[in-house]
């Protein structure tokens, strides 16, 4: 059984992930008064990704791109999907801090092989953004980890379940809602889209992408926005006892990123680190103030 | 068994020979110091176990202690006329190519009437043969200062001339206060009826007798001629001013406070002052771009580290500072003999002309290098088991103010080790863009200075070489009584 | 979507998939940008069809030349389009890129782009209206379909030709070219 | 294998290495890297030995010994073999400097003063070797000329400074107990008073602060680590540093003794906190400092100023877990940090000594060997799983989540993305990117300098796949420090909350790229093309013109760098000019007027005479 969740849970992350883009793609052209593209327009273009003809800066260019997507797909092996965990006990929560990395890197390694100033951008900027959000992450991971006393997230996931999410008890509803306020951020979303800005410089670290690699960082696109989404939901939302209560959960938060994409234009990445280095991180760290010294 | 009088009648009397072998052959007169000093060398060798297991006075002219002047060879006067010798020998060595121009004969002569009276100061029992010792001492130093004849040359033997002859002068005045009090010269006796004197005069001998000699002994404030006078002496009499002479300086003032007067209420005050001394002369020294006044310096700042060590008074610090002293003996006429030969070759004392010498002088450079080592106290050197027994010594006490001093001291290490170590940055890693042609010194002064360093890193690793001699010399210094009763019978 | 459709999905998948995602790489020389924003905003809303703009021709497979082609864009035009993977379709968009228009005898403009670079279709007019790009793109699915948007394979097969054509505007070009060093594979 | 022979052969080896470079530089290759060989084997057969010689008898009154426990074991095999591979290392990059036979013989003495260091059986010889240690460093890091002068410089007085510290702490423990060895100490250390013990290890903790270049005493480390030779740097960084660690973890558990130290200041501050506290600021700074640096070095010398705060605050915590984490990441930053110093001087030494970052570029075209082992060791930095980085910091990590000090955990994993933002940098402005016209005929690097980064990027990856082998040895380093035993497993740690098991990682880490490989193989063709073949809004893009790498971070750098000064670096180089100043200022007392002299002398005894008649002190 576990064989065979370990083989399925990359795939219905895939295809979450791809339905999410194809979604969020329908969902901003209605918001911007267009009929939009179908659904599984996402699914066509990686087809014809595919079939197209690659051009390839270098064997790390090829490289950097598996590993970010391998990274990817271990971390999804890591996340509880609703009741279903492929591999808990191997090193919790630090882990797939850990293996999160391996996304950005991976893509970064690969970007800089391409040896386009677009990309090099591109990816200074993510790795900026990413020291920007990942300080008011940490604070609200720790206080989590610290409130439920283990480093496992399957642990985390079943302590709300017993008691009540995150966002419905009392420290750590603080936590919650400055993840709810970095999670633009961690998605890549506007206003946080100045690591791809297409009309700036020129969708950055992909820009030198082409056939099958453009299709695997899009893939690794929507793994990315997967993993996003349910990282958020089982760290603070509770998670889920079914796949389909998980999904409607994360459909939920979709549809918040959504909106906040829509509404917001670009922040220069200095005003984005500046901003989440200021309201997010304030409230996280009282929440983790808070938790401390309640908790004892 | 010889008799130490020969320590002071050979070299005395070669001294007086040497212009008159001079007259023969110039070339010859130069190797007469060598053969003296190594005459004192082994005679001091041969004396020291004697003089180790029982302190050795010889009355002169044939009367007994008080009435006669005689010769107290204890183990602090074996240790100093070792250190003489040696340094003397070394140095003349050095000399015998270092020398080479202007009126050799009369240098040779005056050098070895400088060892004669440096010797005669650590051997002597009697305060007003001191003095004369010292005179001689002193004023062979006064002329071998102004040896090369040039303007600065000149112009520091006579300040240090002016100075010299002040502090003779209140030495004088203190001993003439002292046989008005006491009606002796000899130090066993005074040191018997020191005790009952009226204070207040007995203060007055001892200030003027500790300033007179404190002068030569480079006390803070009482230095102001060793800068001057060390760094325009050739460099071989700089490094037996700064290895030898204020050392005998230090010997004298030591000898007073212990043995003569007994004044233990004084020692705090020599202790702090020892202190002060050390941190003036780091400072100065660690501001100096010349180098040979940053040596003369830097020899302030160890005298002072010398007295604080001796004015602790307790065994193990007294050992130290006369461990203390050895080392700097050695490590100073190192540096300063190959810092001669360097300053020689670039034509300039200033730090910076140096640069290159570790490619151009490599062996001398590699000397100049064992020698700043040994002196900032870094293991396997010399200077690393004395700094030890130092700090030990003021550390066992466990008072919280000698703690503090100890931290004031490792300051001036620190501020010493900066300005040692930049000279020798320069010297062997600084780019130079001048000359690159090596140009070593001459075989013999290598072989000179190559003695010291082989001395220092023997003692460095093997310290009690000489701890012997050092605990019977601390110890000689402490108990105050032995001595008496070893003059007196 | 229809049961055609269906069918032609399984039949050429590879086809179906170049229609359905055109994504495309203006090239705005002056005239024609006007044209571009309606055309992807809301009032037409070319994402229906799957033409969206790409940010490098590293991602597009439409290449969309507006308006007229002077000597100095001509070498950026030769560049991207070398720069894009294949397959690859071409559009000129306005008369000036067929035949020069109204600066047919300029003396630094281009009178027909099919020289240098192999076109898959033609938008005539000064300007064509946006809805004539929608008509270009059923064109383009019709061409696709019948294998016959095939400009990229004749760039392969003439490219001699071209690049000497190429070279006698631009004089020397700064890059190697194209065809010469590739491995098939 | 006695003691002995091993110190006489490493020293012996050093003075014999120089005398061979006299008669040929061949030779002298040859034996250096036998010694450093030879060593190696020597310390290698000493596994799970427990010797106690003593050695000289009678150094002033105090006996020296030398003995080998499990903790000194590990820090001498470590220091010897990085030591080995450093000289094998610098038998390319010193080709054709000048003073070779001085380089060599500085190297091994260096090497062989760490070994006596570590060990030690008393504090005395310790100290003798710190400062033989010292000074030969001193001597190596000057070795360049230029700006190096400086670094010497600074790094000489910072560190004498510490090892006086160090002599005056060890003499008073002297005076108190009579003894230096080891044992004796921390018997007497059992009886004795927290202000005592407070003072002693403040003592100490200075020297080992200094050397371990932590917070407050981290000033010399950047400049000295950039201005070494590069093969020196390495060991610089990989194991003399670590020598403050080996200190803290001999006075913490051997000498003062755990519990004596975790009751240091119990009541109020405690002193571990203190200590924890300290290593989250050398964390914390370090990092955005390193990550402003335009030197390779000089932002490799930062990084190593920040892993060095991840070990302190590992030993801090004194549990079997967070000493396992910190002792551990000091052997996997040594591995690592000395193949990252290895990369850079293999690319100083193909480009003849360029290392700053803003002008290389694309050299992963030319020297694909070299960025494969900077990846591996850059990923160690990072801590990517699979490496032994993340082990060491796993263990770290855990530890404060365990002992609930979550803001210590969010300084050490800011820490680490602090980390990934320079060493991308490093990796990316040197090999990443385009390839400058004038390095187009660079080679490849040397077989020697090849040779000895992949000997270290193998043991990077296989610490990080199997953790149990080092983690093993550490495991007994912790017993014998009376700490409670971990459940080591070759792959990892089974413990209650939160196991880690590295076997999992690696399945499902290969088998993730193993279908991705697949998949992208199956997906078209696909076609090289050349680094200028580059999409730059259709342009042909210029030559040498079309690198992005200068201001890698300007943006975040124009946020952080005003709030960012080394204050206490500052403050060192104002004290010195203060020294200085002082200096010049005490030496006009000697105005030069022979008056002025003689009115010393006469005032002196005027207020000697003086003050003892009004006063009478004496």
């Amino acid at each position: 059984m576990r064989i065979l969740w370990l083989v399925l849970s990359p795939l219905i992350a895939l295809a979450v992930g791809l339905f999410f883009l194809g979604l969020s793609r329908r969902v901003m052209a209605r918001i911007h008064w267009r009929y939009g593209p179908p659904l599984y327009q996402p699914l066509i273009e990686i087809f014809r990704y595919f079939t197209q003809k690659g051009s390839s800066h270098g064997v790390l260019f090829g490289l950097g791109i598996v590993l970010s997507l391998a990274g990817s797909i271990v971390v999804i092996l890591f996340l509880p999907f609703g009741g279903i965990c492929s591999m808990s006990g191997s090193g919790g929560m630090l882990v797939v801090l850990y293996m999160m990395l391996l996304a950005p890197l991976g893509i970064a390694l690969s970007g800089g092989e391409a040896a386009n100033p677009n990309a090099s951008i591109g990816i200074s900027r993510k790795l900026m953004l990413a020291l920007g959000y990942e300080l008011p992450f940490l604070l609200i991971v720790l206080a989590i980890m610290t409130h439920y006393d283990t480093i496992s997230l399957v642990d985390i996931v079943s302590a709300q379940r017993e008691t009540a999410s995150a966002f419905a008890s009392f420290p750590l509803v603080l936590s919650g809602i400055a993840y709810l306020l970095i999670l633009p951020a961690m998605l890549g979303m506007r206003p946080f889209e100045v690591v791809h800005a297409p009309q700036e410089i020129s969708s950055g670290p992909i820009a030198e992408y082409s056939g099958p690699y453009l299709g695997l960082v899009t893939i690794q696109h929507a793994l990315t926005t997967f993993i996003g989404i349910s990282l958020f939901v089982n760290l603070v939302w509770g998670g889920a006892g079914n796949p389909f209560v998980f999904f409607l959960k994360m459909l939920v938060v979709l549809a918040f990123g959504l909106f906040v994409n829509a509404a917001f234009p670009r922040l220069r990445v200095e005003q984005a680190v500046r901003y989440l280095w200021r309201w997010p991180t304030l409230i996280a760290f009282v929440g983790l103030i808070l938790v401390v010294t309640l908790g004892r | 068994m010889v008799s130490p009088v020969l320590l002071i009648v050979i070299p005395l009397g070669l001294a007086f020979c040497v212009p008159l072998i001079g007259m023969v052959s110039k070339r010859f007169a130069r190797f007469v110091p060598v053969v003296a000093c190594l005459f004192n060398l082994v005679v001091s060798v041969q004396l020291l176990p004697a003089v180790l297991s029982k302190p050795i006075v010889v009355d002169l002219g044939g009367f007994g202690a008080p009435f006669s002047i005689n010769l107290f060879v204890g183990p602090v006067g074996i240790l100093f006329s070792l250190l003489i010798a040696l340094a003397g020998f070394v140095v003349s060595l050095y000399a015998l190519a270092y020398i080479d121009k202007g009126p050799t004969t009369r240098y040779h002569t005056l050098y070895l009437l400088l060892l004669v009276g440096a010797t005669g100061v650590v051997l002597t029992g009697d305060v007003f043969n001191l003095f004369v010792f010292f005179e001689i001492l002193c004023i062979s130093s006064y002329v071998l200062v102004a040896y090369r004849g040039d303007k600065d040359g000149v112009e520091s033997a006579v300040k240090y001339l002016i100075q010299g002859a002040l502090g003779s002068a209140l030495l004088l005045t203190g001993i003439g206060l002292l046989y008005g009090l006491f009606g002796t010269l000899n130090m066993a006796h005074i040191a018997v009826q020191a005790g009952s004197a009226d204070p207040i005069p007995l203060f007055v001998a001892m200030a003027l007798i500790v300033v007179g000699l404190g002068v030569e002994a480079a006390i803070f404030p009482l230095n102001a001629w060793l800068p001057d006078a060390h760094s325009s002496a050739p460099s071989s009499i700089s490094a037996i001013l700064s290895g030898i002479a204020i050392e005998v300086g230090l010997y004298a003032v030591v000898r007073m406070v212990f043995t003569v007067f007994g004044a233990s209420s004084m020692l705090s005050f020599l202790m702090f002052l020892g202190v002060l001394t050390l941190l003036v002369g780091e400072l100065c020294a660690f501001a100096q771009s010349n180098i040979k006044r940053m040596l003369a310096y830097s020899s302030i700042g160890q005298i002072g580290l010398i007295i604080f060590a001796i004015a602790i008074a307790t065994s193990g610090s007294i050992t130290g500072g006369f461990f203390q002293l050895v080392s700097h003996t050695l490590s100073k006429a190192l540096l300063f003999l190959a810092a001669g030969y360097m300053i020689y070759r670039s034509g300039s004392m200033d730090i910076s002309s140096l640069e290159g010498m570790g490619k151009r002088m490599p062996l001398t450079a590699f000397a100049f290098a064992v020698g700043a080592f040994s002196l900032v106290g870094l293991p396997p050197f010399a200077g690393f088991p004395s700094k030890l027994l130092i700090i030990r010594g003021a550390l066992a006490d466990g008072g919280a103010l000698l703690a503090l001093l100890v931290g004031l001291v490792l300051l001036g290490t620190v501020i010493e080790g900066a300005y040692f170590f930049r000279v020798i940055q320069t010297v062997f890693f600084k780019k130079g863009d001048g000359e690159t042609a090596r140009c070593e010194a001459p075989a013999i002064a290598l072989v000179s200075m190559f003695v010291l360093v082989a001395l220092i890193i023997v003692i460095g690793v093997y310290p009690s070489l000489i701890i012997g001699v050092l605990n019977s010399a601390a110890s000689e210094l402490l108990v105050r009584a032995d001595y008496i009763g070893r003059v007196l019978g | 979507m229809d049961r055609n459709q269906l069918t032609k999905w399984f039949k050429a998948p590879t086809k179906m998939a170049h229609k359905y995602s055109l994504h495309a790489v203006y090239f705005c020389t002056g005239c024609g940008v006007i044209e571009i924003p309606p055309t992807i905003t809301a009032r037409w809303d070319a994402e229906r069809f799957g033409v969206i703009p790409a940010a490098t021709p590293r991602h597009a497979n439409l290449f969309l030349i507006t308006g007229y082609v002077s000597v100095k864009t001509l070498r950026a035009v030769i560049r991207t389009y070398e720069q894009m993977p294949e397959p690859k379709f071409t559009v000129g968009f306005g008369s000036c890129p067929i035949n020069g228009g109204m600066y047919w005898d300029s003396y630094n403009t281009i009178n027909q782009l099919d020289k240098y670079i192999p076109i898959d279709g033609w938008i005539a007019g000064c300007m064509p209206r946006p809805e004539a790009i929608f008509v270009a793109v059923t064109h383009l699915w019709t061409l696709i379909d019948k294998d016959m948007a095939d400009g990229y394979k004749r760039y392969r097969k003439h490219y001699a030709q071209y690049r000497a054509n190429q070279e006698q505007v631009l004089g020397e070009l700064e890059w190697p070219p194209l065809f010469q060093s590739e491995r098939e594979g | 294998m006695s003691l002995e022979l091993l110190m006489v052969v490493a020293l012996g080896g050093s003075l014999l290495t120089y005398v061979l470079g006299r008669v040929s530089s061949r030779l002298r290759n040859g034996f250096a890297v036998l010694v450093s060989l030879a060593l190696v084997a020597m310390v290698a057969s000493l596994y799970g030995k427990a010797l106690h010689v003593s050695y000289y008898e009678d150094f002033l009154g105090m006996s020296l010994v030398l003995r080998v426990s499990g903790l000194s074991w590990l820090f001498a095999m470590t220091a010897s073999t990085l030591g080995c591979l450093s000289v094998v290392f610098s038998l390319s990059y010193m080709k054709g400097k000048e003073r070779t036979s001085f380089y060599y013989s500085m190297l091994l003495l260096v090497n062989a003063a760490m070994l006596g260091v570590v060990l030690s059986g008393d504090l005395l010889s310790l100290f003798i070797f710190w400062e033989i240690m010292s000074w030969s460093t001193f001597l190596l890091i000057s070795y360049n000329g230029g700006p190096a002068l400086a670094a010497g410089m600074k790094y000489f007085v910072m560190s004498f400074v510490g090892s006086l510290a160090m002599l005056a702490g060890l003499l008073t423990v002297y005076g108190s107990f009579g003894t230096l060895e080891f044992g004796g100490v921390a018997a007497g250390m059992l009886s004795a008073s927290p202000g005592y013990i407070l003072a002693i290890f403040v003592l100490f903790g200075v020297a080992f602060g200094t050397k371990n270049a932590i917070w407050p005493f981290h000033a010399w480390l950047p400049p000295a680590h950039s201005e070494a030779p590069s093969p020196f740097s390495a060991i610089l960084s990989g194991i003399l540093i670590k020598m403050g660690v080996y200190g803290f973890l001999l006075i913490i558990f051997v000498l003062v003794g755990l519990r004596n130290f975790m009751a240091l200041g119990a009541d109020g501050l405690p002193l571990h906190t203190v200590l924890s506290i300290v290593g989250a600021i050398t964390i914390l700074f370090p990092t955005f400092m390193a990550i402003m640096q335009n030197d390779a070095k000089k932002l490799l010398a930062w990084s190593t100023v920040a892993q060095a705060g991840y070990i302190i605050l590992g030993i801090s915590f004194g549990t079997s877990l967070s000493v396992a984490g910190g002792v551990f990441h000091f052997v996997n930053h040594a591995v690592f940090k000395a193949l990252l110093f290895m990369v850079v001087g293999t690319v100083e030494y193909r480009t003849k000594g360029v290392r700053d970052l803003d002008s290389l570029g694309g050299l992963i075209k030319k020297m694909p060997l070299t960025f494969a082992v900077a990846l591996i060791g850059v990923c160690g930095l990072i801590g990517v799983p699979l490496t032994n980085g993340f082990v060491s910091k796993w263990l770290i990590y855990k530890t404060l989540i365990l002992e609930r000090s979550p803001f210590l955990a969010l300084v050490a994993l800011f820490g680490t993305w602090g980390t990934i933002l320079y060493s991308y940098k490093f990796l990316h402005n040197i090999f990443l990117g385009q390839l400058p016209e004038k390095y187009k005929d660079l080679e490849r690097a040397p077989m020697t300098m090849r040779l000895p980064m992949t000997v270290l990027s193998i043991v990077v990856v296989l610490f990080g796949v199997l953790p149990g082998i080092p983690l093993s040895v550490i495991n007994s380093i912790d017993t014998s420090f009376g700490l409670k035993p971990l459940n080591v497993t070759l792959w990892g740690l089974a413990s209650d909350t939160g196991a880690l098991n590295t076997i999992n990682i690696l399945a499902a880490v290969f088998a993730g790229l193993l279908i991705v490989w697949l998949v992208l193989k199956s997906g078209g063709r696909k076609v090289s093309v050349d680094q200028a073949d580059n999409y730059a809004a259709g342009a042909a893009i210029p030559k040498d013109k079309y690198q992005y790498s200068v201001g890698f971070y300007a943006p975040l750098t124009r946020m952080v760098a005003p709030y960012l000064k080394d204050f206490m670096d500052s403050f060192y180089m104002r004290l010195a000019g203060w020294v200085g100043g002082l200096g010049s200022g005490i030496r006009r007392i000697y105005t030069g007027y022979v008056g002025d002299y003689a009115m010393y002398i006469v005032l002196f005894l005027a207020a000697l005479i003086f003050v003892q008649l009004t006063w009478s002190p004496w």
